[in-house]
Order: C-alpha cells, then sequence, then structure tokens
C-alpha cells in the first residue's frame, strides 16, 4: 500500500472516530467541537488524498478555523458548562433515528457500489486553486455571485436574531 | 407575399400619429392627474389627424406615381404573431380602395376635431372631459387607421376592435347619465355579436386553407381558388341545398361582423341609442367612418364574395330590407338625431345592396359621399342642438332659419345630397347603386330590389324634408325663453360645415357616369370607379344609356315626390300629419315605436339570457358550484382537515419533523434506485 | 521515499535556527530592547560563575525554571483540554515554517536543492489554515481552565483571531493578483528583479522616451507593490499573535493573564515559546512575501552567480550564491523581529471594540480597496499593453 | 490513485450516518448543528470522490458552495440558538415545541 492509500485509511479511520466521539459524547459540548475539528481536519486529509487541495485548505480555514470556532465561541457565550438535561426524553424519537440512519446507510452501502464508475486519470493540476477558480470564476460565476447574496442575508439575519433588543 | 408592392416608411406614421395624440392625453391625465390647458390640448388633438391628413396625402401622391394596374404601397413594421404557418404581421398596405377610405377618414375627421373644439367647449366636468373626449377621439381615429390600412384581416380586426372600444366609451361619455352609459353597452354588446361571426370567418378560412393559411389580403386572394369549389355540408333547418358552398358560410360569417358593425338588420339596433354620445361623436363614428367599416371590409374581401354569390344575394337583400325598414321608421321619429340615425342605417343599406349586387365601387362611392352628406347633416343638427340648449327633440323647434341662416343653409345642401337631387353628390352615389341592382342579374329578385331601392329613395326625401320642414320653417314651438337664447354658432363650428357642404355637393363628380361626362364633354369622367379599377371587381354588363338615363329620372321623380309630399304635409296644410296619424292609428304607432323591435329582442332574448345567466349561471354554478364547493368547499376542507386531522403532525418535536424529511429522502432515493 | 532525507534535513536546519536559536534569543532581545527604550539595563543577573554574557544566559535560567516547576490543574478543569492547549497553539505555529522558504533553487550539477521543506502550491493557503488552527489552542485553554477570566481571555482570542483572520486573508489578494501566484517560492523568484520607476509613463505611451530616468529601477518586492497590503497584512498577523498591543485576550490589567492564567510550568512556557516562536514566523512570512526573500536587491541570482563563476567556477558559485541567499533572508526576519519589538513596546493596548472596530470598519474595507484598485490598474496595464 | 471511489463513498456514508444519528437523538442544539455540519461534511467528501473519479471539478465548486451554505447556516442557527437561550434559559431541542398542537 502506497503512501496516499494509507492516509487515507488512516484518516478516514481517525474521522469516523472522532465523528462518533461527537455524538456519543454526552457530556461535555466542548469536547464535542474538539471531535469535529478532528473531523475536519482528518477529512482535510482526505481531500488532499483525493488530489482536492484547494478544497482541503478551504476545509481547515473555513470549517475548523471559523465554523467551528464560532460553534466554541457560542458554547462559551452561553457558558454551557454541563451538558445535562433533567426529562427525559421520547425514546421512541431515539430510537427511530438510530434505526433510521444506520438502516439507510446500510442499505446505501449495499446498493450504491454496483453503480459507481471507475476513477479516471487526472490531469496534474486537478483540484488546483488554478482549476477550480478558472471553473469557478468562468462556468459558476452567477452561482458564486448569487451566494453572496445568500451570505449577505444570513450576515444580516444573524445580527437581528442574535443582537439584544434596545427598549 | 404574392403582389408586391413599393415598400415605404411613411404609412406607419397615419395610424401612429393620432395614437400619440392618444397617448399624450391619456398620459398626461393619468399621470399628471389634472387637466393640460385647453390651447395645448386643442393642438396636439387637432394637430394629429390633421398631421395624419397630410401624411395621407403624401402617400397617396406617392401611390399615384407608380405606374401599372396593381397601384399599392407597403409598410411592414413588425412580426406581430409569428406561429408555425401562420404569422401576422403588422404591416400596412395603401391601395386605392384604402386610399380613398384613409382621405375620408383623416378628412372628415380633421373636420370634426376641429368642430368638437367648439362643440365641447361647455364640457367643464371635473374628470377632464374636454381632454378625455379628445384623447378617445384622437385613439378613435388611429383604430380606424389601422383597420382601413391594414394588410390583413388581424390588423383590420385590431382597428375593429379598436373602433368599437372608443364608440362604446365614447356613447357613454357622459355616463352621468345612466341612460347614456347603458346605450354604450348595448352598442358594445351587439357589435360583439357580430364580432363572434367575424372571428368565425376568420377562423373558417384559415383552418380550410390548410398548408396555405394566411391573413394577408394579397395572399389570401392568390390562395383563394384552393377552396373554391369545396363545399360544407350544414344543418337541415338552413334554407338552400344541404350542400352549401365553402366560400358561401365564410362569406355569410364576415358578413354577420359587418351587420354588426354597420348596423343592418337584425343588428342594427345599436345605432339609434348610439346617439346618446356627443354629436362630433355621431357624425364621426356613428355616420361617416365607423359605420361604414362593414362596407369596407366586404369591399376589402370582394374577392371572397365574388365566389359566394349566395352570400352576396344575402348581402343585397339584407341591404334592402334595412334600407325600407329603417327609412319608415325615421318617418316618424321627431328627435333630430334619430332621424338622421335611422337614416344612416337606411343608406349604409343601400351600400350594402351595392355590395350584394356586385357594384363595390358603387358602395364606395356611396361611403364617401355619404360620409360627407351625412357628417355635414350631423354637424349642423349639432349646431341646432347647441343653438337650442342640446334640446335635440323637433317637436320643440321650427322656424330656425331665421336665427341660423348659415347653419340652414349648408343643411339645406345636405338634404338634397342626401334626397338625390342632380347634381348633388348623392344623386351620383345613388344613382350608381340603384343601377347596379337594376343590372345583377346574379342576384335573385334583383328587380325586386331596384323597386325597394327607390321607394326608399323617396322616403328618404320625405324624412329628411320633413326634417328640414319642421325644423326651420313654420312657427318655432320652443318657448319664449328659450327662443331669445338661439344664436348662430361660432366659426370653429361653421367653418367645417361649410368645408362640408362643399363636398356634399361637389363630391359626386368625382364618379361621374360616362353618360354624364359625355354631355359635359369628360372622356373617363367616372374618376372613382378607374381609380378603384384595379382593386375592386366591377360589374361587366352593358346597359343603354336610355335605360341608365330612364332609372335616373325614374329614382329623381320618386324623391320630388317625397319632397312634395313632405312640403304638402309640413308647409302647406301643417294639420295633415295628426290627421294621417288618427287615420292610421296602429300602423302608425307600430312605426313610431320603432315596430317594437327592441321590445321583441328584449323579449325574445335578453330577458331569456339574463334570467339563464341569474338563475342558472350565476346563481347554480357561479354561486353554488364554483364559489359554494369549489373555492369555499376547497378551503374549508383544507382547514377541517388541519383543524383535525393534520395538527398533530404538529408534534413541536424537531427531530420528529427531522424524521419525517429523512423517510421522505430515502423514499425517494429507493424510488430512485428502484 | 528517497526525497525524505533532504526534507527531514531542512526541517530539522529550519526548527534548530527558527525555533531553537531564535526563539529564546528573542526573550533576551525583548528584554534588553524594551530595557533600551525604557532607559533600564535589563536582564543581566544570570550567570554561570560569574559570567553574565550581557544577560544572554536569562533564557537557559527561564527555561530550567519553567521545567522544574510544578504542573497545576485547576479543580474542576477539563483535564485531558487542559493538557492539550499548550499544545495545540504550539505546533500550528512551528509547522508554519513548512511552507517559508529561506533561500531559493539550486543548481549543482544534477542535483536541484530548493531551500524549503514543502514547496506547496498553495502555500499561503496552507498558512492561513494553519493559523487557524492556532487559535483552538487559545480558546480551548480558556475554557478547560473552568476560570472565567480564563472564559473572557478565550472569548475575546476567539472573536479577534477570527475577525483578523478576514482581513489577513483579504490583504494578500493584491500580492496573489501581482505575482500570480500562491506558491511562496514563486513569490521569492518573482521578487528577484527589478522594474524602472518611471517605465509606466512609456509603457502606457504617454512619453516616447524617459530617457535617464529608465536607470532608475526598484526592486519589485511586495512591499513596493502592495505598500497598503504589507501595513494591512502585518498588523493582522501581529493581531492574530496577540501580543501587544493585541493583547486583549490577556489584558493583565483586566482580565489578569486572560486565556493561560491557569498554567504553569512548561505549559505555560509553551504558550509563551509559542508568542515568540511566532514573531519569527511573522518575520519570515512578511519577509519571503514583501520583502523579496532570499533575494538581494539589484542583484539577481543569475548576476551572482555569473559574476562569481569566471572566478571560481559555476560550484563555488552556487554554493556562495545559496549562503548569500539564506544570509540575507536571516538577516531581512531579523529586521522584521526587531520593528516588531519596536511596535510591542511603543504603543499601548487599546480598548477591546477599538480593537473590533479596526478590524472590520477600518482594515477589512480598506483591503477591499486594495483589492479593488490593484484590480483596476491590473486591468488598465493590460489594456495598455492590447 | 489506489483508493476505490467505493470506500470513498463508504466513508462518506458512514459519516452522513453517524451526523444523522447525532442530528436525530441529540438533546442539545448546539450539537445537532454540529451533526448536520458532519453531514454535509459527509457529502462534500462524496462530491470530492466523484470529482477525482470523473476528472471534473464541478465537484470541487459543488463543495464550496456546500461550505458556503454551511456558514450562512451557522451564522443564522447559533442566532437563534443565541436568542433562544436569551428567552428560554435553554438550548435543549425538547424546550422549544411552542407551537405543538
Amino acid at each position: 500500500m502506497s503512501a496516499p492509500a494509507v492516509f487515507f485509511y488512516l484518516f478516514g479511520a481517525a474521522a469516523v472516530i472522532s465523528a462518533l466521539a461527537m455524538v456519543l459524547n454526552v457530556r461535555n459540548t466542548v469536547a464535542s467541537a474538539m471531535s469535529l475539528v478532528v473531523t475536519m481536519i482528518a477529512l482535510a486529509v482526505v481531500y488532499v488524498v483525493l488530489d482536492a487541495h484547494l478544497v482541503a485548505a478551504l476545509q481547515i480555514m473555513v470549517y475548523a478555523g471559523a465554523i467551528v470556532v464560532v460553534f466554541l465561541f457560542v458554547v462559551m457565550l452561553l457558558n454551557l458548562r454541563r451538558d445535562a438535561f433533567s426529562r427525559p426524553r421520547e425514546r421512541l424519537t431515539k430510537l427511530a433515528g438510530v434505526v433510521f440512519a444506520l438502516g439507510g446507510a446500510f442499505a446505501f452501502l449495499q446498493l450504491v457500489p454496483k453503480s459507481l464508475p471507475t476513477v479516471q486519470a487526472i490531469p496534474a493540476d486537478f483540484g488546483s486553486y488554478a482549476a477550480v477558480g478558472r471553473a469557478l470564476y468562468h462556468d459558476f460565476v452567477l452561482p458564486f455571485e448569487v451566494s453572496s447574496l445568500l451570505l449577505l442575508a444570513a450576515i444580516v439575519g444573524a445580527v437581528v436574531l442574535a443582537k439584544r433588543r434596545i427598549s | 407575399m404574392v403582389e408586391t408592392g413599393v415598400s415605404t416608411d411613411l404609412l406607419r406614421w397615419i395610424p401612429a400619429l393620432p395614437l400619440l395624440g392618444a397617448l399624450v392625453h391619456g398620459v398626461g391625465l393619468g399621470l399628471m392627474r389634472r387637466d393640460m390647458p385647453r390651447p395645448l390640448v386643442i393642438a396636439v388633438s387637432c394637430g394629429a389627424p390633421i398631421a395624419a391628413f397630410v401624411v395621407t396625402c403624401m402617400a397617396f401622391a406617392q401611390m399615384v406615381a407608380i405606374p401599372g394596374e396593381h397601384r399599392v404601397l407597403i409598410d411592414e413594421v413588425f412580426t406581430w404573431i409569428g406561429s408555425g404557418r401562420v404569422s401576422a404581421e403588422m404591416g400596412f398596405a395603401f391601395d386605392p380602395l384604402t386610399a380613398v377610405m384613409c382621405l375620408i377618414v383623416t378628412g372628415v375627421g380633421s373636420l370634426i376635431h376641429i368642430y368638437s373644439i367648439g362643440y365641447m367647449d361647455d364640457d367643464h366636468r371635473d374628470d377632464g372631459g374636454f381632454q378625455r373626449f379628445f384623447a378617445y377621439l384622437n385613439l378613435f381615429l388611429c383604430a380606424m387607421l389601422l383597420l382601413v390600412l391594414g394588410d390583413n384581416l388581424l390588423v383590420l380586426f385590431l382597428g375593429w376592435e379598436g373602433v368599437g372600444l372608443c364608440s362604446y366609451l365614447l356613447i357613454g361619455f357622459w355616463y352621468g347619465d345612466r341612460w347614456n352609459a347603458y346605450c354604450g353597452m348595448k352598442a358594445f354588446v351587439v357589435n360583439r355579436i357580430g364580432d363572434f361571426g367575424f372571428l368565425l370567418g376568420i377562423f373558417l378560412l384559415l383552418w380550410s386553407l390548410g398548408d396555405a393559411a394566411t391573413l394577408n389580403f394579397a395572399e389570401l386572394k392568390a390562395a383563394l381558388p384552393r377552396i373554391v369549389d369545396q363545399t360544407v355540408a350544414v344543418p337541415g333547418w338552413l334554407p338552400g341545398p344541404e350542400q352549401w358552398r365553402l366560400t358561401t358560410l365564410i362569406g355569410l360569417c364576415f358578413f354577420l361582423g359587418a351587420c354588426g358593425k354597420s348596423a343592418q338588420i337584425p343588428l342594427y339596433t345599436w345605432l339609434p341609442d348610439a346617439m346618446a354620445g356627443p354629436t362630433p361623436v355621431s357624425a364621426l363614428i356613428h355616420a361617416a367612418t365607423m359605420v361604414t367599416a362593414g362596407i369596407y371590409m366586404v369591399c376589402r374581401m370582394s374577392f371572397l364574395y365574388v365566389e359566394a354569390p349566395g352570400a352576396s344575394a344575402v348581402i343585397a337583400w339584407t341591404g334592402a330590407a334595412t334600407a325600407l325598414f329603417a327609412a319608415t321608421m325615421a318617418i316618424a321619429q321627431t328627435d333630430i338625431k334619430k332621424v338622421l340615425a335611422y337614416s344612416t342605417i337606411s343608406q349604409l343599406g343601400y351600400m350594402f345592396i351595392a355590395a350584394g349586387c356586385g357594384a363595390y365601387g358603387a358602395a364606395i362611392f356611396h361611403v364617401g359621399t355619404h360620409a360627407f352628406f351625412k357628417a355635414l347633416l350631423f354637424l349642423g343638427s349639432g349646431a341646432v342642438i347647441m343653438a337650442m340648449h342640446h334640446e335635440q327633440d323637433t317637436d320643440k323647434m321650427g322656424g330656425l332659419r331665421r336665427w341660423l341662416p348659415v347653419t340652414h343653409a349648408v343643411f339645406l345642401v345636405g338634404v338634397l345630397a342626401i334626397s338625390g337631387f342632380p347634381p348633388f353628390s348623392g344623386f351620383f352615389s345613388k344613382d350608381s347603386i340603384l343601377l347596379s341592382a337594376y343590372t345583377a342579374h346574379s342576384v335573385p329578385g334583383h328587380q325586386w330590389i331596384w323597386a325597394i331601392g327607390v321607394i326608399t329613395a323617396a322616403l328618404t326625401a320625405f324624412y329628411m324634408w320633413r326634417l328640414h320642414f319642421r325644423t326651420f320653417f313654420g312657427e318655432c314651438r320652443a318657448d319664449h325663453e328659450a327662443q331669445h337664447h338661439i344664436h348662430e354658432a361660432s366659426w370653429v363650428v361653421l367653418g367645417p360645415l361649410v368645408v362640408l357642404a362643399v363636398f356634399a355637393f361637389g363630391s359626386g363628380f368625382l364618379g361621374l357616369p360616362q353618360i354624364y361626362g359625355n354631355w359635359l364633354g369628360v372622356p373617363d369622367s367616372n374618376a372613382l370607379a378607374n381609380f378603384l379599377h384595379g382593386v375592386l371587381p366591377h360589374p361587366q354588363h352593358e346597359v343603354a344609356e336610355s335605360t341608365e338615363l330612364g332609372l335616373a329620372l325614374l329614382a329623381v321623380g320618386a324623391a320630388s315626390l317625397g319632397t312634395l309630399g313632405a312640403a304638402w304635409m309640413y308647409v302647406w296644410s301643417p294639420g295633415v300629419p295628426v290627421r294621417v296619424r288618427a287615420a292610421l292609428g296602429p300602423v302608425f304607432r307600430l312605426v313610431e315605436h320603432k315596430f317594437y323591435v327592441d321590445e321583441i329582442y328584449d323579449a325574445l332574448i335578453v330577458r331569456p339570457l339574463v334570467f339563464v345567466s341569474d338563475r342558472v349561471l350565476f346563481r347554480v354554478i357561479d354561486a353554488g358550484i364554483i364559489d359554494g364547493i369549489g373555492a369555499n368547499g376547497s378551503a374549508s376542507a383544507v382547514r377541517g382537515l388541519g383543524a383535525h386531522v393534520l395538527k398533530y403532525g404538529q408534534s413541536g418535536l424537531t427531530q420528529g419533523y427531522l424524521i419525517t424529511m429523512i423517510v421522505g429522502a430515502l423514499a425517494i432515493v429507493v424510488w430512485m434506485l428502484r | 521515499m528517497e526525497a525524505l532525507l533532504p526534507v527531514l534535513i531542512k526541517t530539522l536546519f529550519i526548527i534548530i535556527v527558527a525555533v531553537a536559536a531564535f526563539a529564546p534569543v528573542i526573550t533576551w532581545v525583548e528584554r534588553k530592547q524594551s530595557a533600551v527604550m525604557q532607559d533600564r539595563i535589563g536582564a543581566n543577573r544570570a550567570d554561570i560563575a560569574g559570567i553574565t554574557v550581557l544577560g544572554l544566559l536569562h533564557p537557559l535560567a527561564d527555561v530550567i525554571k519553567l521545567l522544574t516547576k510544578e504542573d497545576v490543574v485547576p479543580t474542576g478543569a477539563n483535564r485531558a483540554l487542559h493538557l492539550m492547549a499548550p499544545l495545540i497553539a504550539a505546533i500550528p505555529v512551528i509547522a508554519s515554517f513548512g511552507v517559508i522558504p529561506y533561500g531559493g533553487t539550486y543548481h549543482f550539477g544534477d542535483t536541484t536543492v530548493n531551500l524549503v521543506v514543502a514547496d506547496l502550491d498553495w502555500g499561503i493557503l496552507y498558512i492561513f489554515a494553519i493559523a487557524s488552527i492556532a487559535t483552538y489552542g487559545t480558546v480551548i485553554a480558556g475554557w478547560a481552565s473552568n476560570n472565567n477570566w480564563s472564559l473572557l481571555g478565550s472569548l475575546r482570542a476567539s472573536a479577534q483571531m477570527i475577525s483578523y483572520e478576514v482581513t489577513m486573508g483579504l490583504s494578500l489578494v493584491g500580492i496573489f493578483m501581482c505575482f500570480q501566484t500562491l506558491r511562496l517560492t514563486d513569490m521569492g523568484v518573482a521578487q528577484d528583479s527589478t522594474f524602472r520607476i518611471f517605465g509606466f509613463l512609456e509603457h502606457l505611451g504617454l512619453v516616447d522616451s524617459i530617457g535617464f530616468l529608465g536607470h532608475l529601477t526598484l526592486p519589485t518586492w511586495g512591499i513596493i507593490l502592495q505598500p497598503l497590503a504589507f501595513v494591512l497584512f502585518l498588523t493582522c498577523v501581529m493581531a492574530e499573535n496577540k501580543r501587544p498591543p493585541f493583547d486583549l485576550p490577556e489584558g493583565e490589567s483586566e482580565i489578569i493573564a486572560g486565556y493561560f492564567l491557569e498554567y504553569s510550568g512548561m505549559r505555560f512556557g509553551l504558550f509563551y515559546m509559542s508568542e515568540f516562536i511566532e514573531v519569527v514566523v511573522i518575520g519570515a512570512l512578511v519577509t519571503a512575501i514583501f520583502l523579496g526573500g532570499w533575494t538581494i536587491p539589484w542583484l539577481s541570482q543569475a548576476d551572482i552567480i555569473g559574476g562569481v563563476t569566471p572566478i571560481f567556477g559555476v560550484g563555488v558559485a552556487t554554493g556562495l550564491c545559496m549562503i548569500l541567499h539564506v544570509l540575507t533572508f536571516f538577516l531581512k526576519v531579523i529586521i522584521m523581529i526587531w520593528l516588531q519589538m519596536q511596535i510591542r513596546w511603543t504603543l499601548p493596548r487599546p480598548r477591546y471594540d477599538q480593537v473590533m472596530d479596526l478590524c472590520w470598519k477600518v482594515m477589512l474595507p480598506l483591503s477591499l480597496l486594495n483589492i479593488l484598485v490593484t484590480g483596476a490598474v491590473i486591468l488598465w496595464i493590460q489594456g495598455a499593453k492590447a | 490513485m489506489e483508493i476505490p471511489l467505493e470506500h470513498v463513498i463508504g466513508l462518506s456514508v458512514m459519516l452522513f450516518a453517524i451526523g444523522m444519528v447525532g442530528a436525530l437523538t441529540r438533546r442539545n442544539l448546539i450539537v445537532i448543528l454540529m451533526s448536520i455540519e458532519l453531514m454535509l461534511n459527509a457529502a462534500n467528501l462524496a462530491f470530492v470522490g466523484f470529482a477525482r473519479a470523473w476528472n471534473s471539478v464541478d465537484g470541487h465548486i459543488f463543495v464550496l458552495m456546500v461550505i458556503m451554505v454551511a456558514a450562512a447556516e451557522v451564522a443564522v442557527g447559533l442566532g437563534i440558538v443565541i436568542a433562544l437561550f436569551r428567552n428560554r434559559e435553554s438550548v435543549n431541542v425538547e424546550d422549544v415545541s411552542l407551537l405543538r398542537w
């Protein structure tokens, strides 16, 4: 097995384990968030193995560097020391959730591999910022511009939601 | 294009200029919410038709300069509707027929616009009435010009509907009186019946032409031989053979449209009521231009009617019946404008006689002369009405020549013209119609049509002179106070009257029959017929000069008879009418009440329709089924469903919603992978 | 795998020079420089057998002290995160050196030497990514300490760092546009040349010939092409480093010591060291992007090799050039470190809202304006060329 | 490239399932949001895998769009969480059932 493959399976496993840690850690929200960061970074390595260099960098910059930090920021702002809730929850929903999620995943893993294409050869600059940028600013320039509107709306929405009303 | 003409950009300006005027007024009123200053309104609204007239003259000159038989100017502005095989251009064509119509419309239209300045001067309502009036008038002119200029059926239909709309708007112009608004509505609805026939005709034509389907007149003309021999089966209750010629059916459909627009039996009832509009409107729309649209259309489609003898016969007989029928009704009217309205219907009947007998040139000739003398009569009556302070009943007039010498003089010219005394214009045009009826062997019973025409001529002379005598002669029957205020109108009003009087007298010489031309030493004296020669089919048969002269003398004799009768009854022995009325009794009441046609229509058609619409269509279908079961029912069903069933889906458990969403997504995935 | 050895050598070199040699010395430099600026004597006590060497032994003494101190974990703290935090803070900083070139590419016969650990195509993105990871160190440290002051420090740190990251990224877009690359070695090569100051007059056809003015040249350094970007970038990276005047997350006078309040011993030392290492990183990064990297102004690599080869032969010439370049690079780094020290001891600490205002209301609009103007000028020049 | 696409997609599916379990079973709104981020990441991984397999950077563009949407979603979502916490002193998803029938 070559180095990329080793990296793939190693960090894939790391991603799964840390994702499980995130979901299963019911005590500590910050620990969950840190597990999520680990998942993100592991996924970034997987992206590098899959020749998606720009995506990998952005994965760390945006997801790990900004989004999860905002999660942590909110957790700290609300000072949620202990993630302990008193009331018992609806067990049926919980059970249904697990069944559907795992059943769906199982079904998917059963079905999908039959119809997957074979992996093609790629040019040397595949996934580089130049190649992605060329596609982004030529073929996808309209979605790119429109996405700025979405972000603007999100900014305004977040400010309006989180702002303390001054009466 | 089958028949190409000379391309020009001039034609589009003819309808565009009045449209511009209407837009300026409409936008000014709509956006600025206040009247423009009157001088500006006048400048714009009268400038537009005059400019259109000038452009028309330029186009006329340009067309006349083209050598050869097929003289036509073409202006394709843009493709209006492009739909597969059929496409409709916003295109205009200017051939001799259009030229005549265009000159009449813009010329008479300009005069009536000027006249309206004086007539509408006292309109000081706060709804921008003065400006609104001119906006409508300009819009009407635009539509009418579209109608006569359009080089295909769709543009013609656009103008057709446009003039109908403007007619509706102008009849109900003084909408403060509900009766006026009702009259406008009546005109519109009755016209819709005719339009239905017109549309059926268009669709039939399109359908039957198949691959060669087109709307362009020139192309239609070329494509017509494809369907000439086709026949269609018709329901058994219709007269004639079981198989009709397709052209006859199409021609009848078109003629139904012409009936509505040109007020022929059975759709004439709207025109007398249309007199509710301002008098210039009556002159322009309901005498000179719009009502002749039906004649124009039949002439425009003459290539079709030549191949549809059945339809032509129906046209001729309808025209004859209408001419006589309307003339009898006009006899007993006292309202000055009603008399003129019935006279208009009667004269339109004459035109259809000519068209039905294949003398399309004569029909157009009469359209022209009628436009002049009828506009003159209407405007003259308008001057009288102004002088009498909007009193229209001739029972309250009389002896007006004392106060209104100019009006009296021009009115006299009009009466002479319509009565058909030589050498006034009406004589020549009516004479050529009667001649055509006399010689039209293709129409069954054409001699009878000729006889009806002569009788109608006598009746026409009678009721016109009756009107004239009752208005201008004898003792004034208005009260003393009113007499005191009678005065001649201003020159803005009289000027157009004088101009029209000149044309009402002289326009007949444009179509001077050759026999009179020979007397005067003029070769090719019938200028109009020669001019229209290339466009309209013309009757082939020749008659002896003596016959022609004899017929003319008979017609003049009939007119003289009517005149003498009127003079006897209303000037020399004023007691006669009362005795006649007493003697005739019920017959007179029948005539006075216009044969109760409106009442019959009301009872036979309107009331059942209203009943069905109200009780069945409105209360049962609309309110009961559509509103009750459809709209309210579905709404309450949804509400009930939400209130009693679906609300339990609103569990308040966010993750429950999430599960639902995932189940749905999974279902879609499974369905796609199936 | 055969490429592993050079990589190891280069990694060791940079760690030894930057982390092991520079960072401790800088602590001494800072003490001495602040002393000079404040008219004091500064550190001069630590001695080995009476030899003080201008106080240069103080870093050594500090290390020994920190290593021998007790490693306290506060009650109620999250032990694992508390122990992990300093590492999370320190490792990304050191990892940043991976893509910073301290020399160019040199050809010794068949062997090619390029003086950078990882010559990534997306080198600057790597730096950004790594820098954003560093945020977690401070954030986690504050949270895991179970101390309100620490928590406040963490909140401040997280908000400040992600805010300044935005401007940091945007301020470099102008540089990307000028050099048309994200690879740091390419940027160094691009800066190894000169341009005629008034050449644009001729280029745009404003004058026919610029005469003697054509001899006036400047190196194509980032700081000359993008002066505003230099100021913005330097400010941002210093704010990222959380040293005065951007030390709000520590803010001794307000929140005691902020996020590392509850740290002691070598864990505190790690925070402390990572700050100083970052000073070096900043110096190296600014040098590589704005100050021409390893290049010597007005004396390109080709000039040097071409000039020396006739005397000593090509191998020696290349080697000489390499040594000169590395020395130049570190000289520039030292100048940048000195500049940071000057700023750190000159400016007072602003209020927290002022820091955020500076970022969002001044620097962010300025960086956007810089992009706009740069783009417009580039388009203008291209249009004139076409 | 020795990594078969099946393995990439498999990893993606596993992460997605884990994220779904988290989103369905955790009560902390913030963790639910994080789980959704995890699901988005799983989708991104699939995109990257397919982009690699089909030699098309369009997949990367989609990833960028997803990242953008995720950022917007987090901004608004956490704004809601803060507003919610301010009103109800809780981030428990079960406390947010005011619109229950």
